[in-house]
């Protein structure tokens, strides 16, 4: 019953994050859709607190490892991800303020 | 209490990639978008790393550690390999997810333990699957786009091949339910890895009849792998951060998929199993018409005349990486009192936003980079439209021809201005890989050359021009 | 621990529904504003599946008066809510066809 | 199983609702959203039903029959009389959450059960509170807006009036507190009847300061508070769809809300412990300046020479149910081939988007009627801006005058106009309680009168004059 209960509240927590996703990206200019890319590769990369729960605790030495490569692979998306976003992103300016800059 | 104290960390990080998102709607705010990811990315990591079963830290130091040091050079990449580093890093990213994966049900299955409900056995199954095909996937494209020479650029067809796949994953699907049958059976960590294997060779499968041009779709679609992936692991885990995290990925990769089908006038099913690539072979050589081929003096003079000049840019600025010499030739039109308004098509180039990027870092302000659909209109009051390396996107065909494989796909009316030039090196043909009438047409003249000379070129001779007068 | 569990599945699920909520209605059209407020009225009516798991079950006499009470009362705004809506959008007609009438 | 399917049905009805919202954002598909909301509405309730706990049902079956006979009348209700309905309607839904909540506490507590974890209990308390506050409150609303006689229209203030209140809620949250921290105690029933006691009267004298005119923002004010009520439900009985269905109330609510009183350049806490009505009587009988009047005849024929004009409903035209009229007039002007645009300020009227449903109910294409922010930079252009019944919203006052108090509040520009008609009974100010400055211009002209007759001469004078030539 907990179980069901729980897999209950995730798929809730599924559908509605899918809806917030597609409000949210249909919206995102279609300048920064390289950007985009990266970024969410970036936010992908929260696999990462799977992995730390793998290599951290108490587990045989085989399991850990696995972990632990988890943990290289998502660290590696989370620091390229972030950095080449923010790069690109420095190279957008405009001649309005910021402010004004809004071009849906 | 300290669970309590996770979940909340795993909330606000979950609102924050949402703002993170959002922000993105616009380049005003895109860089608080990024910033809100990287704090959420940190509260979630610094949440998780203090749980208190976390209590090997070593390994994981070294692993961030490591992660820095490929990450660093990895976001260091020139622009034009973007879409590689993103395969790569999806294949990272399905890797974890197939580790995890694997690690939890060795874990769990090893104390034969009750941890392997049903439920989470096929969340297991699924995210196994999902992160091993994603990671061979991801492999093969970023191979292709890289064009690594032991990886065929060509998609590479047989008869049945998509009869053989599909068995494939109906075989790896068959062994997932045994195994959520029987768990704990002795059998099961067998079957187990062998739905690994299926998984990691399924992906290298799934990539192989796609031709390279195709990639950019293809990572689209593995991104929302690689978000089903994690969503799956937040299943397992029972975590609700990383189903959400997961399942913004997963829309990300969808629309931008839909985006860039819509704007190619074909289906995912054709992308993923038309083998679109061969059309290139099939109609590359088309039988070739006369080209009017104009001269850099002639250009320049043309338009140095114009009051309005439209750039439409292609795939072949961002292979000559012209970029630079634009901007020169966009400042030069300027001082000369030129409008120059730049024409972007949504799949110009190879991957989407492609040649905002480009642009972008020859500080081309945003403001005069011009969606398809808002130029269009304007394109007849245009004096010159001056397509530097693009070909498909401004294919009349594509309008007027039924029998075109790109018919129906909207394209930017370069051949309603008053005069077109063209800059391409050669008489081949672009991606969809065929002719182009609007070479063809009589107002069209032909600048060829590499566009970054050729610009280069343009720009000497004005400036030469200018110190004159 | 099971009670955490859920509670913070719920948190989860008002955080992102109320997410939902903010995106969709910021872009509902001003023309609707008022029939808004009397769909959302309807909606909010879903009390109505609270009432019936208090009236219908084999609980006390006066229990059951309370949730049958609460059961007309949701229902009745289910009822007149969408009603009214449905009345105020008939009225709503463009000389254009339907599908260009897009007037955010 | 049956749990799964219930599940299921509600996950299905939350989707629905989700898009029910989403569709309402084009009057093209707002009518599916409908449809989508009573499916939703309906699988919820079935499914609801059917739970195997649910033994008893004739009395359901009265409630639901009873229900359909106070609903469908209540939904006939003439459009002038749609904000006390809403009100109505949230007094209903907060009861019904009150009551709920209630039945569930005594329930539990009869049981001295463990069913009353700390955080149930809060939840109960919370959607007591809300439910019961919302009710009184909501029923506060509906008579000021419906006027009845022994409910004060005017704000009912006395000094330390809000620390009254302040304290009540403190009480009452205090004795809540109480009751979550031993939920099973002797005192506990009592001291939850005290709770809802409070509630019930704090709702009352939450509404008695504010004026009868700012009911449309509380009302919107109280659509949140309902929602929350519904979630507080959702966490009591641990389900999700009520609690995403309260939520996308509360925001509902809360945004518009916060549109109105944008609109009106006011703050929450203004509308809410401000007793803004007092301003009426305060600047009521501002010293009479010199109105121009104009005959019907001049107007009309001013009106049938004119190239655009822009007609500017308000409150009055409400007030004269003169819509039918309009557009009578507006079919006189087309057939000259006078453009005519209506301008449609947000807060005009007495509800968020009050004009266009009444002009939409005399068959006025939505397709005219133009959002303040699009027509304003056309006002310079209209020949003629005619005043319906507006006032505040065309007062100039909220452009230049600091010190009046609806200074800074975005106006539509009648003044700009070329010349500007004004259709109202009297010198009486609207509801702001202020002079009109528009009215003493030299390009204004008064046509005093009752809407309805003002414009139905106006058309005689037309269709007169057009039956001539
Ligand atoms: N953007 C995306 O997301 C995406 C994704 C998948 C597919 N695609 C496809 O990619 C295509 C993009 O169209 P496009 O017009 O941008 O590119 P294109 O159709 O591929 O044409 C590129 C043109 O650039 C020329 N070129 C190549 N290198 C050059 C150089 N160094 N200097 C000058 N010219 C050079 C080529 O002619 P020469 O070889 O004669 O120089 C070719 O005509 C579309 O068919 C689209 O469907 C795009
Ligand atoms: N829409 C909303 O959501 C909302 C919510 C809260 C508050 N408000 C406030 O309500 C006001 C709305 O502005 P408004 O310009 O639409 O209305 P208004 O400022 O209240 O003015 C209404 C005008 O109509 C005239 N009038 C009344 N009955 C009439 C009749 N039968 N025939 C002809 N004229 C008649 C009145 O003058 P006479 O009495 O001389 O005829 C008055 O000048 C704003 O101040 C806004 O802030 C709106």
């Amino acid at each position: 019953m907990h179980a069901t209960s729980d897999f209950w509240s995730q798929i809730f927590v599924f559908v509605l994050a899918t809806f917030i996703g597609l409000g949210v990206i249909r919206r995102v200019s279609r300048l920064l859709h390289t950007p985009l890319m990266s970024l969410t590769n970036a936010i992908s990369a929260i696999a990462v607190v799977g992995a730390i729960l793998v290599a951290g605790p108490d587990y045989p030495i085989p399991i850990r490892i696995l972990g632990t490569i988890a943990v290289f692979a998502s660290m590696t998306n989370i620091v390229s991800g972030f950095l080449i976003t923010e790069r690109m992103l420095k190279m957008f300016k405009s001649e309005q303020k910021p402010g004004e800059g809004k071009r849906p | 209490m300290s669970y309590n104290l996770v979940q909340l960390a795993y909330l606000i990080a979950t609102a924050l990639f949402v703002f993170a998102l959002h922000w993105m709607n616009t380049p005003a705010t895109a860089r608080r978008g990024v910033y809100a990811g990287v704090v959420g990315m940190a509260l979630a990591v610094a949440a998780t790393w203090a749980e208190p079963e976390v209590v090997h830290h070593l390994w994981i130091v070294i692993a961030v550690v490591l992660g820095f040091a490929v990450g660093v050079p990895l976001s260091r990449v020139p622009l034009t390999a973007v879409p590689q580093r993103t395969a790569l890093s999806h294949a990272f990213g399905g890797l974890a997810a197939g580790l995890v994966g694997t690690a939890k049900f060795y874990l769990w299955s090893g104390e034969g333990s009750a941890e392997l409900t049903g439920f989470r056995t096929t969340a297991i199954i699924a995210e196994v699957l999902l992160g091993f095909l994603t990671f061979t996937g991801s492999l093969m494209a970023a191979g292709k786009l890289q064009e690594v020479k032991w990886i065929p650029q060509r998609p590479v067809t047989y008869p049945g091949q998509n009869i053989t796949n599909m068995g494939l994953l109906v075989v790896a699907a068959a062994l997932g339910v045994a195994i959520v049958l029987d768990p704990t059976a002795a059998w099961a960590p067998v079957a187990f890895a062998a739905v690994m294997a299926l998984a990691l060779l399924f992906g290298v499968l799934l990539i192989i009849p796609i031709g390279g041009a195709d990639m950019p779709t293809v990572i689209a679609i593995l991104t929302a792998y690689a978000g089903l992936a994690a969503v799956a692991m937040g299943f397992v885990l029972d975590n609700k951060l990383l189903i959400t995290a997961g399942a913004l990925d997963g829309s990300s990769g969808l629309i931008l998929a839909i985006i860039m089908c819509k704007a190619m006038n074909r289906s995912f099913t054709n992308v993923l199993f038309g083998a679109f690539g061969q059309v290139q072979q099939a109609s590359a050589g088309g039988e070739a018409r006369e080209y009017k081929a104009e001269t850099v003096e002639g250009a320049s003079q043309v338009l140095e005349q114009a009051n309005l000049v439209v750039i439409v840019p292609g795939y072949g600025m961002a292979v000559a990486q012209a970029q630079h010499k634009v901007r020169e030739l966009y400042d030069q039109l300027k001082k000369r009192g030129v409008t120059v308004k730049f024409a972007i098509h949504p799949v110009a180039g190879r991957m989407p936003g492609h040649m905002n990027v480009l642009l972008a870092e020859a500080d081309i302000p945003y403001t005069d980079l011009v969606e398809m659909d808002e130029i269009n209109p304007d394109m007849p009051q245009a004096d010159v439209a001056l397509v530097v390396g693009a070909n498909d996107v401004v294919n009349p065909a594509a309008r007027s021809d039924k029998s075109s494989p790109i018919y129906g796909m909207p394209i930017i009316d370069a051949d309603r201005a008053r005069t077109v030039f063209a800059i391409k090196r050669s008489k081949n043909p672009g991606f969809a890989g065929i002719d182009n009438a609007l070479y063809f047409s009589d107002k069209t003249w032909m600048l060829f050359g590499d566009a970054k000379n050729v610009i280069g070129e343009l720009v000497k001779q004005m400036s030469g021009g200018s110190g004159m007068h």
